[in-house]
């Protein structure tokens, strides 16, 4: 009895828990309040909702432990699924439609870096910019009009496989890979060193530049993943896919528990975070709540699901 | 002779040149047809020595673009303005260019304040629903449950082809019950996962109404639930990812607004009333769109 | 004493054309930060081998130097040589390269990790599937940790939960790690425990028998007579004796480090009338301190003494408002003190120089000026505005009198030394002229002749009725100031002791009597 | 000469200074290439279209300055105008709408306040929280339909005093008094000591959570006027008015130089970065460039506006 009370106790320690609690209770009155939820196919599908902000999420948690920030996610994910359906529809080929579209966010992601690393701008407002010559440039690659885009994107954004969405069991394997190489690799710890202290890191040999860089690079590189997903469940890719993007992915991270003053976070927490907005809005729907409170309750959840951490963590900060 | 795809022709130049802007937003496929009819304005009143000069107020619409584009606008002088004005909040401004001899032209769409403008044609929000909710009870035989996809909460567009659609059938067709409304901020994707929410909460769904933006991420949706048939999607605009849809099944109805012929028409009649005095036929020139449903694609 | 200067008395076999050339060689070294000269052609040779002490005031120029030599700064002027042949070091991990280890005044762990990942951070071990070898990593951390005294720190442990001495010798066995031909420890033992030392000690003599050179910095006059073969002293940017401690004394360093000897002894002072300032019945805070008693005299010195982790950081906070007491009453000049906020201990006249100078202390991207002003604004304020132009006169005076060493008020207090920025901070507190003033562990990193100076000012300003309560880990410190001594142990007051029971040796048997 | 340079070279050392070149670099250009730039109309024209940017602006850089980030402002300026207008309306009285509206500013930045003081709720998560539930609050107070908005408020949005829009002198003039504040006042020069170092500046006597609510609780104050102002300037209180602002001020912030760490950042530098983003949108129309080029072209003249800095400013931070 008493390990146990000392267990949840424990628990707290962790920012996620409070999250999580309240994903939990969200579930758990979601259970009672509607015969629906709890069928598997409801609950896939909120997996499957949750999985481009979540996939997302997974590269912007890495620049926010490394104490940046990626505002150009959102641009980059419409970017990259734009060059992808030219491409495939320009070549005919959809390895090279792909390919070029994760190319794309990767490219995107290292701009950002080198813009950082080498000009020495303030990730915000480097990435500001990015957000908007991204959109800018998929608008006019595609005067605004949508790309059809099939194929394997399609299959990989809308399809299943013995049920489950494909994107929700992608994300599953990235958040493990991520979280496997954020906490076992060496350069995952050094990403923590960076974020907490970059001084210290650096006079500690770490190479901050390089570190800086793949970060950003990778942040990219999923936002370009998450622009593939994203068309291929629509089967088309719009210059505007991903739009106003970049505010719920990093929600979904701070929701987490992620330090927006870095070195913090937990990948698992990046996941809890983006799986409670999902069912926020499944909630919406399956109970049927009226218009405008949808978006206060939004709010409330939101701030509940902190301030449970908050409240037991006092005076921690300064 | 009116020009192709317009309905209105030129009077003779006395004048000397005539400086039009055609104030427009873009940021997406709706857009198009409307530059497109700017530029098929200033090809033919070229020959009549005037000028559309289309300006783009980017790709945020928002009251204020619209105020900053007018002063723009005045501040380069023109001789009248085409403008777009969607929200409410602009009538000031506009009314300030006309008092300054400045006439102004509203299209597609515009707020509820009263303006001097010298005319708005353009399709009335609230009776564009009404049209859609009589299509949707026909295709509902009057019962069944019908899910609501807005596009933004307090959009004053969004609001009333939302309430000119659902105030109809509370009204007429009881037994349709409503589902929503939801949000999806302009959003296709956010459209596809409130259908598949919707599906899941109300199996018995029959239809699904989208005011605005992504109309065929719900139609996506729609089939790959294999509900293609069963669920219809409703919407606005011809545009291509909509249309799509159109032809597979998952949408039954898209109506349009005849961009094309709001901006060809417009920049005429402002120009005739430039040049001539000429006043455009009414305050209000209602543009009935066409109803475009699976029959019409094949 | 004789004048035993090494510069005058060359050191047997240093110059001996036979022996191979030292290990680095430093020549004609110059620095300077914007136009002020910091260090004037600095010579000096390290040999492996051998311990050199390196004794300084505050802002002489010491980690100045070392960062030349490990490759953090660039010179102005001067070479660097090692074995023989000239080397220049770009960056810090050239200077990693070439086998110097450096570890900083300020501490720089990063609190986010492990200890073990700390220790082997810029260098982690890898197993065969490409991850890090945590098991692998632990185990050399439990190692590294033995050899400079550490053992009991668990490499598991998140380094943000540690205390700040056992961070420090996290850093030294950090360096330790790098198997460095040049160890450069510059304040090692600056919060270190009387038998952390012991241990830090060990590691340096083990390290020195192993063939490297050692460059050690400390404003503590016993441990560099304790510990090194020879000691240098640098006033002023240049290097002004070297010495070696068996046939030297304290004094004789004190006069090469400030050029007047200093006195460490206790100020004799009267204190007039019997009011009791603060008044403390019954305090608990709910976690370590319970029960505390205490009375201290208005312009009384009152010391805190105590192993680390006693409670006196606890004690003070309390005090100033940062924590609230779960139990007991605080008084001060009779007035019950209920205070929520150390705001409200700053409007009563109380004023702290904190502990940690770096995460408590400066204000890091502000101007000295206004580092000092902050605690004032309001005292000086006309109405909602603050007196900015007064705040230049206030600080020349400060700066006279706590010798505070700058080239402008107004440049950022992170580029003074640490010796003076702690000055800065107390002259932050003064400049509030507080009715009780709380000085923790307040000489960290201060020089001796700049300790004299706010020894000086500290009794001062008590003859001037002001009361002081003053924790520090350094008996000579408490000895050369306090009126009374409170010992604490494990949060509890273990007795105290007046002026004519104070020693050395009573001080601390008392702090480690077990209760 | 020598001493010429060596006063710009100074200048240099101003965060603000590369943005301020930025924006006499685009007014050159634009002064040639349009004739009507330099009518003064047209500067005036820009000058109102920044002043409610900037105003929120200057709450913002306050509450950035003081380690903080509010997302809410705006929503708060839409809840604001909605509030004001409907009393407005229901009591027939403007002054008891125009207070409502400015109380309910600061109401909602006291909100924020305590969320982050009291239950120490990360600003980030805590105003983003507000920012829904002050949305909801306006759409169902109205029902989402806009309110006609009259009288003094559109006096202040569009009105002119000798031909200089209301707005912008209540900018200049506000701009003025927050600067005054910030760095001549105690409570000023405590919220840059709050930014730098909480913990220290809190041991030093300074109340860290009374300035932490009077910081936000002054940001929201300030949105609740600039909604007022926008709202007065469209004769028309939308629940919507202002969704989306908080990018565009923060940007006008960190534009200026403030720095998103806290502790440094200046007023003044505030304003030219609301003047340099109003002034492109203005050379958009001026110069007729067309919808994408305007969104890529913004985003070039962020980056260079801030690298310019950036590439001077070599090694300082890390
Ligand atoms: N980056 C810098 N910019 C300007 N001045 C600097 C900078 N770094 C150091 N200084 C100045 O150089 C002088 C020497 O500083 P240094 O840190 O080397 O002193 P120190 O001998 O280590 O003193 P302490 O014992 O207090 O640590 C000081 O006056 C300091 O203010
Ligand atoms: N805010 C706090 N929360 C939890 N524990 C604390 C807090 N402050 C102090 N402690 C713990 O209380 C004990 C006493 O710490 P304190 O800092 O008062 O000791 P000290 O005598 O000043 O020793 P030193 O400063 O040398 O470590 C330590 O074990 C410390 O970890
Ligand atoms: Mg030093
Ligand atoms: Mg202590």
């Amino acid at each position: 009895m008493q390990t146990g009370v000392a267990y949840i106790r424990s628990l707290g320690r962790y920012r996620e828990a409070s999250v999580l609690a309240m994903l939990a209770a969200v579930a758990l009155y979601l259970s009672f309040a509607s015969d629906y939820f709890l069928e598997p196919r409801n609950l896939l599908n909120v997996g499957r909702q949750a999985s481009v902000v979540a996939i997302v999420a997974l590269g912007q948690a890495l620049v926010i432990i490394a104490r940046g920030i990626d505002l150009s996610v959102g641009s980059v994910i419409g970017l990259s699924a734009v060059v992808a359906a030219v491409l495939m529809r320009d070549t005919g080929s959809e390895t090279i439609g792909l390919m070029a579209g994760l190319l794309t966010g990767l490219a995107c992601g290292l701009v950002n870096g080198v813009l950082y690393t080498r000009f020495r701008i303030n990730p915000f407002i480097a990435t500001l910019g990015t957000l908007s010559i991204a959109r800018g440039i998929a608008l006019l690659m595609t005067g605004g009009i949508p790309v059809p885009f099939g194929g394997l994107a399609e299959f990989v954004g809308a399809g299943r496989i013995f049920d489950i969405p494909v994107s929700f069991l992608l994300m599953i394997v990235l958040a493990i890979v991520v979280h496997v190489f954020a906490s076992r690799t060496v350069m995952g710890r050094e990403i923590y060193a960076i974020g907490d202290n970059p001084k210290a890191a650096r006079l500690a040999g770490v190479n901050l530049r390089a570190i800086r860089l793949v970060v950003f690079g990778l942040c990219g590189l999923l936002a370009g993943l998450g622009g593939l997903i994203l068309a291929g469940n629509l089967a088309s890719a719009d210059p505007n896919l991903g739009m106003g993007y970049e505010l719920d992915v990093i929600a979904a991270v701070i929701l987490g528990g992620t330090a927006l003053s870095g070195g913090r976070g937990s990948i698992l927490g990046v996941v809890i975070g983006a799986l409670l907005m999902a069912l926020l809005n499944n909630a919406f729907v399956l109970l049927g709540i009226s218009a405008y409170w949808q978006v206060v309750t939004k709010g409330l959840v939101i701030i509940f699901a902190v301030g449970l951490d908050g409240l037991q963590r006092r005076g921690d900060d300064d | 002779e009116a020009p192709e795809g317009g309905s209105v022709a030129a009077v003779e130049n006395t004048k000397g040149p005539v400086r039009i802007a055609f104030l427009s937003f873009q940021n997406n496929p709706f857009w198009t047809p409307v530059t497109e009819g700017a530029k098929a304005a200033n090809d033919y009143l070229t020959k009549f020595d005037a000028t559309v000069d289309f300006v783009d107020l980017g790709d945020e619409l928002s009251a204020e673009a619209v105020v900053a584009g007018i002063e723009g606008a005045l501040a380069k002088k023109y001789d009248g303005i085409v403008v777009v004005p969607i929200f409410d909040g602009t009538a000031r401004i506009i009314n300030e260019a006309t008092d300054e001899g400045v006439p102004v032209f509203n299209i597609v769409a515009e707020g509820a304040t009263e303006s001097k403008r010298l005319a708005f044609i353009g399709q009335d929000a609230t009776s564009a629903g009404k049209q859609i909710g009589e299509y949707i009870a026909k295709e509902m035989d009057g019962k069944g449950k019908l899910g609501v996809i807005t596009g933004y909460f307090g959009a004053t567009q969004h609001t009333q082809r939302m309430n000119g659609a659902v105030d109809y059938l509370k009204a007429n067709f009881p037994d349709i019950q409503i589902v929503g409304p939801f949000e999806n901020k302009d959003k296709a994707e956010s459209a596809y996962s409130l259908v598949q929410d919707m599906m899941t909460a109300n199996p018995d769904l029959s239809m699904v109404y989208v005011t605005a933006g992504g109309p065929f991420g719900a139609a996506k949706a729609v089939k790959d639930l294999n509900l293609t048939g069963k669920v219809g999607v409703v919407g606005f605009d011809h545009t291509p990812d909509n249309m799509q849809y159109l032809k597979t099944g998952e949408m039954v109805g898209l109506l349009d607004q005849a961009p094309y012929q709001q901006a060809l028409d417009s920049s005429v009649m402002l120009y005739n009333y430039i040049v001539a005095g000429q006043e455009p036929p009414a305050k209000v020139i209602p543009v009935t769109g066409k109803l475009l449903t699976p029959d019409d694609a094949k | 004493m004789r004048s035993d200067s090494l510069k005058e008395a060359a050191v047997p076999g240093a110059v001996a054309s036979s022996s191979p050339p030292p290990l680095v060689r430093v020549r004609g070294i110059a620095k300077s930060f914007s136009g002020n000269a910091v260090l004037h052609s600095v010579d000096l040779d390290l040999r492996a081998g051998e311990v050199v002490g390196l004794l300084g005031e505050n802002g002489a120029g010491k980690s100045t130097l070392m960062h030349i030599l490990s490759g953090g700064l660039q010179p102005d002027a001067g070479t660097l040589e090692m074995e023989g042949a000239p080397v220049r070091f770009g960056s810090v991990a050239d200077g990693i390269e070439a086998g110097v280890s450096f570890v900083h005044q300020e501490l720089s762990v990063v609190g986010a990790l492990s200890v073990a990942e700390n220790l082997h951070l810029g260098r982690m071990s890898r197993s065969r599937a490409g991850l890090v070898d945590f098991g692998l990593m632990e185990e050399a951390s439990r190692a590294l940790l033995e050899r400079v005294g550490a053992g009991h720190i668990e490499p598991r442990r998140e380094a943000a939960t540690l205390r700040a001495g056992e961070q420090q010798l996290v850093e030294i066995a950090k360096a330790a790690a790098r198997k460095p031909r040049l160890l450069i420890l510059d304040e090692p033992t600056s919060s270190l425990t009387p038998h952390e030392v012991g241990g830090f000690f060990s590691y340096v003599r083990e390290a020195r028998a192993a063939g490297v050179a050692i460059i050690f910095i400390t404003h503590r006059l016993e441990e560099a007579m304790a510990l090194c073969d020879r000691v240098v002293v640098l006033r002023n940017g240049a290097i002004v004796s070297e010495r070696r401690p068996a046939e030297t004394s304290r004094q004789q360093l004190i006069t090469d480090m400030t050029g007047k000897p200093a006195i460490y002894e206790h100020r004799p002072r009267t204190i007039n009338g019997d009011t009791i300032a603060l008044s403390m019945k019954g305090v608990s805070d709910g976690r370590l301190l319970a029960g505390i008693d205490l009375d201290v005299r208005k312009g009384e010195i009152f010391g805190l003494f105590g192993l680390v982790g006693a409670g006196r950081t606890e004690l003070l906070d309390l005090i100033h408002g940062v924590h609230r007491p779960t139990a007991g009453t605080i008084s001060l000049f009779g007035e019950g003190l209920c205070l929520r906020d150390p705001s409200e201990a700053v409007r009563a006249g109380i004023a702290l120089v904190p502990e940690g100078r770096k995460t408590a202390g400066i204000l890091p991207q502000h101007s000295v000026r206004d580092n000092a002003a902050i605690s004032s604004l309001r005292r000086f304020s006309r109405g909602l505005f603050s007196d900015r132009g007064g705040d230049p006169r206030r600080m020349a005076s400060y700066r006279q009198s706590l010798g505070i060493r700058m080239a402008t008020d107004t440049q950022a207090i992170s580029t003074l030394s640490g010796g003076n920025q702690q000055k800065v901070i107390f002259a932050r507190a003064l400049m509030a002229e507080p009715r009780l003033l709380l000085l923790d562990e307040p000489t960290h990193g201060v020089d001796v002749g700049a300790k004299a100076d706010l020894y000086d000012i500290v009794t001062r300003e008590a003859e001037k009725g002001l009361t002081v309560v003053i924790a520090s880990s350094e008996v000579p410190e408490i000895l050369a100031l306090c009126d009374r001594v409170a010992i604490l142990s494990k949060g509890r007051l273990a007795g105290i002791l007046d002026r004519a029971a104070m020693t050395e040796d009573t001080i601390l048997t008392m702090a480690f009597k077990e209760h």
